[in-house]
């Protein structure tokens, strides 16, 4: 006797649903397509009509045009160096943080934590300009180090990791307490590890936060040898830039996409497991 | 070996450029002062010339260097920007500098000269000056019988004028008469208005701390502006770039626009099979008003921020500002106006395509008062007014009242 | 409105999993029936199938003569008691309990009546305006049986409601089911794979093994007559001890068997011609054993673990030849872990497996 | 008499010393800095001289002030529930393991890592009259075209595409996360329960992860309150001011007056306004959550 | 290694709740001592005072001789089994054992030497270079205990370590703990609130009951000779039947009770003078009841559930006047709910406890 099945599926999924984000998802990504059409394009030819995107023939030569600046490398260079910096200092700072916040105690712990989530609404606008004057004095702008270290103050990644070292059963470390274990070895050696996913998804938050900032970049790296990405490519238009031409504007845009596209592609699979909390049960 | 710090805009073109020293083959505003500069170094082994590429225009960074004080030794500037930071005593007077290097104040056009002196003393190498312009697709006036025997447009010398033969356009070919810039940026609209009040010679900023636009002036030139709107004879909608883009597409008979695009669109003209092939020109913003024939002008500059300079090195940039007073000329290719007299009554600038028909303009060009301070933010309060006013959001004595309420209290309070 | 529930050959396959494998059963209507087995034998997916939330390979379910696998969940008129409970943690007691109706469009009087008799069955009418999050794990199970009860269903599912609950807990919980079953006469049936609540429970229980039905019988059936090896080890506790058989004679009255390390029993088991003796064992449960003093007949144990349980005392020892067997004293005894007592067997009561698993037991006990 | 070893100690907080250090340098003490600097007559270049309230009073009595919060509470007001509710449909629409919900996922979040520039680049060259894909889509169909940056009303309405746009990730994902939390047996129970698919969305969903919806919105206010890149770079706050959201205000009085003390006053009124909307949020959930305990 | 435990009026408060109340207990070496109790009644609190997990309000603790509250837990010398293992997720169960001793730095070679041992005596060796997330309920559980055992502590704390089991890996995992205390002969103190674990496992038992110790003693001596009708209703399942007394009177062998439903029961319990006989009741022990033929003496139970456990048959059943009684049969019991048996009590093994719940026992029995 053959079952005619009734499928429990349709508890939870919904195909219309599914189209209407499919149909969205085309809406998301036509100006994404839309712009890569446009930076495969003659400058020229656009000047007369963008309907020229949905015709051949089409050219890397915007592309070949950015390398050609001999410049772009090193602005890689600096944004990969201020990015992978200020995911690391932001993932140890708010480890260490976020582990005395979940986990120890200490006077005015509850007090400094509120204060620290306050930090939260601060706007940058609301700090910049003492920053820069602070900046000064250390004879920190134009370097590496000065364009890493403001964005190390987001309240943000505490707040993340506190919540996450709170989800660790407290069993953990009171197991490594009788294991003889001191404090640090505890946060080092026993919790940390159990953190990765988490590590994995404020990691890549960082990584795209800094390597996207602008205005910090733009008023503290002002020698081009010192420039990250955004701002070097910003700086290579000329001012009304945009007569340049769209499709090199498009092939800027798209180039300076790429690397975080990469990152995101690698890390994708982190992002959902870790905000999920998966593998910390 | 002396290294002098250049930091200014006009973007990055090393690809194209980074090598070339023969300046006459470069154009546009990048290849230019790119071969320049590399021209200069070729010249003098002992100097280097170190660029800093910034985005336009600029000023936060500058200002950025001059708070943390890492200030570069030259940086290129506008007029309108200079009393900013004159008054506060950021920039070296050049005087001396240029005397060294026996340029005096008369080599300059009056336009330019006059911009770049306060109080008495220079501070800034004139390098160019800029309008905004008329340029002029003599294809489709063709179409719509505007043309001249002598293949040269009929261009409008009053109001009435403009309205009647922005109304023949239209109805000819089905365009608008203006192609302007509405969208984003608001600039052009206070300086076709600072155009429109120095033509009736008011003084708006009598008193360069004040602005006072409670005049009948102030309210004609409004009028015309919102008229050109009104009466349909303007595209809308257009930003910078969409402008741009549209003039050369044909999208309507004159653009309004500055004296940058000249090499754009003489470049266009001659190609084939577009629409401004064979069939562009340009002009001086006509005389609406008969009191003045003025237009109004801003223009680029080099300055030396303060900071502690040896005199080998003062020497230096007074090389570089030699250097680039005697190539005038091949800046002027890029479609702004000289500052050198002799370069502006050279035949050599006048067979450049189109300049003479714009040569006047280094006479009519007239700027704001050297002293008044924060243009940058007074046209952005302007435009921003007047551009509600044109649109109908607010009425235009509502329009000119905030504007000049918003402009007095920001000058009151620097 | 209870009803019987017929499974007529049922497969269940994951990709090419067998999890089930042909199954047949019926259950009478207001039959109580226990699915007993290993973890991992299938008991919760067959449960699940009958319920609607897994599909089905091939065969078909009827509950009350009607077939039903090709109905949605909601409209098989079946209850499921979760091992978590589900409860749904926003919801009131009251509105946990009223959900269903609601969703039935059930008028609200009615609703109203039916929640209050059934909190009043499950004594939890104090309950009614708490969250789940508020309650005890006890009083949480019972608002999972208020919420099956209220929907008046044919039949109950029980997915190993009691696993959550600590020890003392659940010996309560076993005892309100049973009188819950007594009071409502409805189908129910249970998964668990204890086997003291599927003894305590059942009407009948189904032990499965191997993604077949290995048994199908009473509780003392299947306590009494294990048709396998397997099922005699898997029910009861103590487990049966196993003695490994040397060698077998015929008797008059059954078998004699010669068992290493404790010499030869004289059982009232006759044994069919086809009999393996390759591999055959006697098994023999604690409560079959007795000590008695050094002068009686019986064999020599050394003792290794004694559990107390305070009625009775279980001797954990192995025989001079190393074999374990599991000896059951009274609740007062004296001995301790490391002595050596002398047991003797009741030899009416010992069961015969052959190689191959299969069970003998003796004709004469009832 | 004897300690646990859980007890508090000056030597824990010796783990928050790094972060705090970091954060009271560069954060702390430049916001009281800029707290300073609000009560001066100050401008880029310093010159400092104390005027006690009077920058703050400019900057309330500021008709453009008070047009700049206007747009900006709509802004926030329109984009937060936007984020959220599309946030949560997309995360409905696409809780499931099949390729093809991924590979949307994908893209739905790809946007995020895009810098601002980058992305109002995009919008910019789909809004622009004549060559832009809005106005061929608006051609093609023969319809009206709309100056989607230059008129009053869509401009704010095409910064709030753009935004949505680029920020539906974050929202999305961790309505994933909170989705993916909720036991599986809940829908089972409510389907045995006759549950119609509302009614579960209603009654068993949104309830389940209501503490992500505020978690959400509350990231949300802050982030969007603080709008600047995306109104700068496509309508430059225009036309006539009706896209211009404080940051952009503070920018301008700030960098382009150099009024650094007014700009400051303007900053730490924005950085009150952040706080009491978050703060509102959180206490209208908290109490609500108390009442009905 | 292993040595005494003293705990001297210690005292627990958290604010002003007060947990523990002055409580004194020696445990001497190598002794199982299990802390039995209802949830909540303060077992995981003074365990974790002992480890060092939680502060003492009050009092002192000493591990052979040697005071040790004022020392970090790691340095007390005593291992501990959480009851959700806490087994460090990242490492292998090589590196969870070694963890504790590379933290002291003992030599490697011992380390190996200790972690092997352990595993071997655990049965874990093919399982050193797993995860935990790849090991079943109870060999994670054994990997806790062989993290504990390598430390060669003074002392072993376990906190309900087999509650997390399911009923028949708890039976085995049982015993496999008595072997091991049998091994190692450390002294051992385990916390639970299930009784049936307290009474196999324990050397001593310790009941708590409203912050205080309720009474300390061998599983014997607290099944046979509960202090009161707390401990005697707390341990032993199924739970003592309690009868209410109408009347007492004295006869030379000890009291004579009237029971109501019950009538007469003569006990060899002697009362003292001060005995407080409102609210007094009886104390029967299902086992200590027997099913006889209707001809004999008894009481008449009619029987609302039958447990059948296999071996023996359990009867939930009320007197005439609706006191419950709990009574035994054999395992092959025919009785049915719905029946009528009538139940003979032994009266020897009956208990009396007073109005206060303190109680009293039968002076004949060992
Ligand atoms: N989605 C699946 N894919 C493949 N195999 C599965 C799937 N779900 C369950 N199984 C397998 O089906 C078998 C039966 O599972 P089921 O949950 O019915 O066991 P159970 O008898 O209820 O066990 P337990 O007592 O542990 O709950 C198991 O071996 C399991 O591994
Ligand atoms: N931090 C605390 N603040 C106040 N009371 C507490 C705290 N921790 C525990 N308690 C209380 O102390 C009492 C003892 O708790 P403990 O965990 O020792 O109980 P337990 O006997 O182990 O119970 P269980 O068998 O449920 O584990 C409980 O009533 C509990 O409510
Ligand atoms: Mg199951
Ligand atoms: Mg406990």
């Amino acid at each position: 006797m053959k079952a005619l099945n009734y499928s429990p599926e349709h508890l939870t999924s919904n195909r219309r649903l599914f189209w209407i984000a499919a149909l969205l998802g085309l809406i998301m990504m036509a100006p994404v397509a839309w712009i890569i059409g446009l930076s495969l394009k003659d400058n020229a030819e656009l000047l007369k009509g963008t309907e020229a995107v949905f015709s051949f023939p089409y050219t890397m030569e915007n592309y070949a045009n950015i390398l050609k600046s001999s410049s772009v490398f090193g602005w890689f260079m600096n944004s990969m160096i201020v990015a992978v910096g200020q995911t690391f200092g932001v993932l140890l700072l708010s480890s260490l943080a976020g582990y005395a916040f979940a986990r120890l105690e200490f006077p005015f712990r509850k007090t400094i934590f509120i204060i620290v989530l306050f930090g939260l609404a601060v706007p940058e606008q609301a700090v910049i300009i003492a920053r820069h004057q602070m900046f000064n004095w250390f004879d920190l702008h134009n370097t590496h180090i000065g364009l890493i270290l403001p964005n190390l103050s987001s309240a943000f990644g505490v707040f993340l990791m506190t919540q996450f070292f709170r989800a660790i059963p407290k069993e953990i470390d009171e197991a490594a307490m009788l294991d003889n274990t001191s404090t640090f070895r505890i946060f080092w050696k026993v919790l940390l590890p159990l953190t990765l996913p988490a590590q994995a998804t404020l990691g890549i938050f960082t990584f795209l936060q800094a390597w996207n900032d602008y205005w910090w970049p733009l008023i503290s790296a002002t020698k081009s040898d010192m420039y990250t990405l955004t701002i070097g490519i910003a700086s290579s238009q000329t001012n009304f830039a945009q007569s340049e031409g769209l499709g090199f504007l498009g092939a800027q845009a798209i180039f300076a996409s790429l690397p975080v596209v990469l990152v995101y592609i690698f890390f994708q699979r982190h992002i959902v497991t870790a905000v999920s909390g998966g593998a910390v049960k | 070996n002396t290294t002098i710090e250049l930091q200014r805009f006009f973007g990055a073109c090393e690809a194209e450029y980074g090598k070339v020293t023969d300046v006459s083959s470069a154009v546009g505003e990048c290849g230019i002062i790119t071969a320049l500069v590399n021209k200069f170094e070729a010249d003098n082994p002992d100097i280097d010339v170190n660029v800093t590429t910034v985005e336009w225009p600029g000023y936060d960074q500058l200002n950025a260097q001059l708070a943390s004080r890492s200030e570069p030794d030259v940086v290129s500037m506008h007029y309108s920007a200079m009393s900013d930071y004159q008054s506060r005593g950021l920039l070296v007077p050049l005087d001396k500098l240029l005397k060294d290097q026996n340029i005096k104040p008369s080599d300059f056009t009056n336009a330019a000269i006059s911009s770049v002196t306060k109080e008495g003393k220079v501070y800034a190498l004139p390098f160019d000056n800029w309008t905004m312009l008329f340029h002029v697709n003599n294809n489709m006036m063709k179409k719509a019988d505007l043309m001249k025997s002598n293949g040269k447009p009929i261009l409008p010398s009053s109001a009435d004028e403009l309205f009647a033969q922005g109304k023949q356009f239209k109805d000819a070919t089905g365009k608008p008469y203006l192609v302007q810039v509405t969208a984003n940026e608001t600039a052009v609209y206070a300086r076709i208005f600072y155009t429109l009040l120095m033509q009736q010679d008011s003084k708006f900023f009598a008193d360069p701390s004040r602005i006072d636009l409670s005049g009948k002036e102030a309210k004609a030139a409004l009028t015309l502006m919102k008229d050109i709107m009104d009466k349909g004879l303007s595209t809308t909608n257009m930003d910078y770039p969409a402008a741009v883009a549209g003039f050369s597409n044909g999208a309507g008979g004159i653009a309004v626009n500055g004296t940058w695009l000249i090499g754009t669109y003489d470049a266009q003209s001659k190609q084939a099979n577009n629409p401004l092939s064979d069939g562009y020109s340009v002009f001086p913003i006509p005389q609406f008003f008969k009191q003045k024939d003025v237009t109004y002008a801003d223009g680029h500059g080099w300055v030396v921020p303060r900071g502690n300079r040896d005199d080998e090195k003062m020497a230096a940039i007074g090389k570089l500002f030699k250097f680039l007073y005697d190539n005038d000329y091949e800046w002027a290719r890029t479609g702004h106006l000289p500052t050198v007299k002799t370069v502006i009554d050279s035949d050599k600038f006048k067979s450049l395509p189109h300049r003479s028909d714009i040569a006047k303009v280094a006479k009519t060009g007239q700027a704001l008062p050297a002293q008044v301070l924060r243009q940058f933010a007074i046209q952005d309060i302007l435009g921003e007014e007047l551009g509600s006013a044109i649109s109908g959001n607010k009425s235009m004595d509502d329009a000119l009242k905030t504007a000049q309420y918003r402009i007095n209290d920001l000058l009151e309070n620097i | 409105m209870s009803a019987s529930i017929s499974i007529k050959n049922i497969t269940k396959r994951y990709d090419s999993v067998t999890v089930l494998d042909d199954i047949n059963l019926h259950i009478e209507d207001g039959e109580f029936v226990v699915f007993l087995g290993p973890s991992g034998c299938g008991k919760s997916t067959l449960l699940r199938m009958i319920a609607g939330l897994e599909s089905i390979t091939d065969g078909a379910i009827e509950i009350g003569e009607k077939r039903i696998d090709t109905l949605p969940p909601g409209q098989r008129g079946v209850a499921m008691v979760f091992q978590s409970y589900a409860l749904y943690p926003h919801m009131t007691t009251r509105q946990n309990m009223a959900f269903g109706l609601e969703n039935v469009k059930v008028a609200q009087d009615e609703i109203d009546r039916r929640v209050n008799d059934a909190a009043k069955i499950l004594e939890i009418d104090h309950l009614l305006d708490r969250k789940p999050g508020r309650l005890s794990g006890g009083q949480r199970q019972r608002v999972a049986i208020g919420r099956a009860i209220v929907k008046e269903p044919k039949a109950f599912l029980f997915d190993e409601p009691l696993s959550n609950l600590d020890a003392a807990l659940r010996g309560r919980t076993r005892l309100e089911l049973a009188q819950l079953h007594q009071r409502l006469g409805s189908t129910m049936i249970f998964v668990t794979h204890d086997q003291v609540e599927a003894m305590t429970l059942a009407d009948r229980i189904v032990i499965m093994h191997n993604q077949k039905i290995e048994q199908i019988g009473t509780p003392m059936e299947i306590y009494q007559y294990p048709v396998s090896r397997f099922v005699a080890e898997f029910v009861g506790s103590p487990p049966m001890s196993m003695l490994p058989i040397n060698h077998i004679e015929k008797t008059t009255d059954g078998v004699t068997v010669e068992v290493s390390g404790a010499g030869t029993v004289a059982t009232a088991i006759t044994l069919p011609p086809e009999f393996k003796a390759k591999d055959a064992v006697i098994g023999i449960r604690a409560e079959d054993t007795e000590v008695v003093s050094e002068q009686e007949d019986g064999l020599d144990l050394t003792i290794k673990v004694v559990e107390r349980l305070g009625d009775r005392t279980l001797l954990y020892g192995t025989l001079i030849d190393g074999t374990e067997l599991i000896a059951e004293d009274s609740g007062r005894s004296k001995v301790k872990a490391g002595d050596m007592v002398r047991v003797a067997i009741s030899p009416h009561a010992a069961h015969i497996f052959d190689g191959t698993g299969l069970a003998h037991h003796s004709q004469l006990e009832v | 008499m004897a300690e646990s070893y859980r007890r508090s100690r000056w030597s824990n907080g010796l783990f928050v010393v790094p972060y705090l250090s970091v954060f009271l340098t560069l954060l702390v003490f430049p916001l009281g800095w800029g707290i300073w600097l609000s009560l001066n007559k100050v401008d880029l270049f310093g010159g400092e001289r104390f005027i006690g309230l009077k920058n703050y009073a400019r900057v309330l009595s500021d008709p453009i002030f008070g047009q700049a919060v206007k747009n900006t509470v709509i802004f926030v007001g329109v984009s937060v529930p936007t984020l959220v509710i599309l946030g949560l449909f997309l995360a409905l629409a696409l809780n499931k393991t099949t390729k093809g919900s991924s590979f949307l996922r994908g893209v739905f979040f790809a946007s995020s890592i895009l810098s601002v520039t980058i992305v109002t680049l995009i919008w910019r060259i789909v809004f622009i009259p004549n060559d832009g894909l809005m106005a061929l889509i608006f051609e093609y169909f023969g319809w009206q075209p709309i100056g989607f940056l230059s008129t009053t009303g869509w401009s704010l309405f095409s910064v709030g595409v753009a935004t949505v746009w680029w920020c539906i990730g974050l929202p999305m994902m961790l309505f994933l996360a909170a989705l993916q939390q909720i036991p599986k047996d809940l829908y089972e129970a409510a389907a045995l329960d006759n549950a119609s698919r509302w009614r579960v969305l209603t009654r068993i969903t949104l309830p389940s992860i209501k503490s992500t919806i505020m978690l959400v919105a509350i990231i949300q206010v802050v982030m969007q309150f603080q709008l600047f890149g995306q109104a700068q770079l496509m309508t430059n706050g225009g036309p006539a001011g009706s896209s211009r959201p404080i940051v952009m205000y503070i920018y301008e009085v700030g960098f382009l007056r150099w009024d650094i003390g007014m700009g400051a006053a303007a900053s730490q009124v924005l950085f009150l306004i952040i706080l009491c909307a978050a703060m509102l949020q959180y206490w209208v959930s908290t109490r609500k959550e108390e009442t009905d305990a």
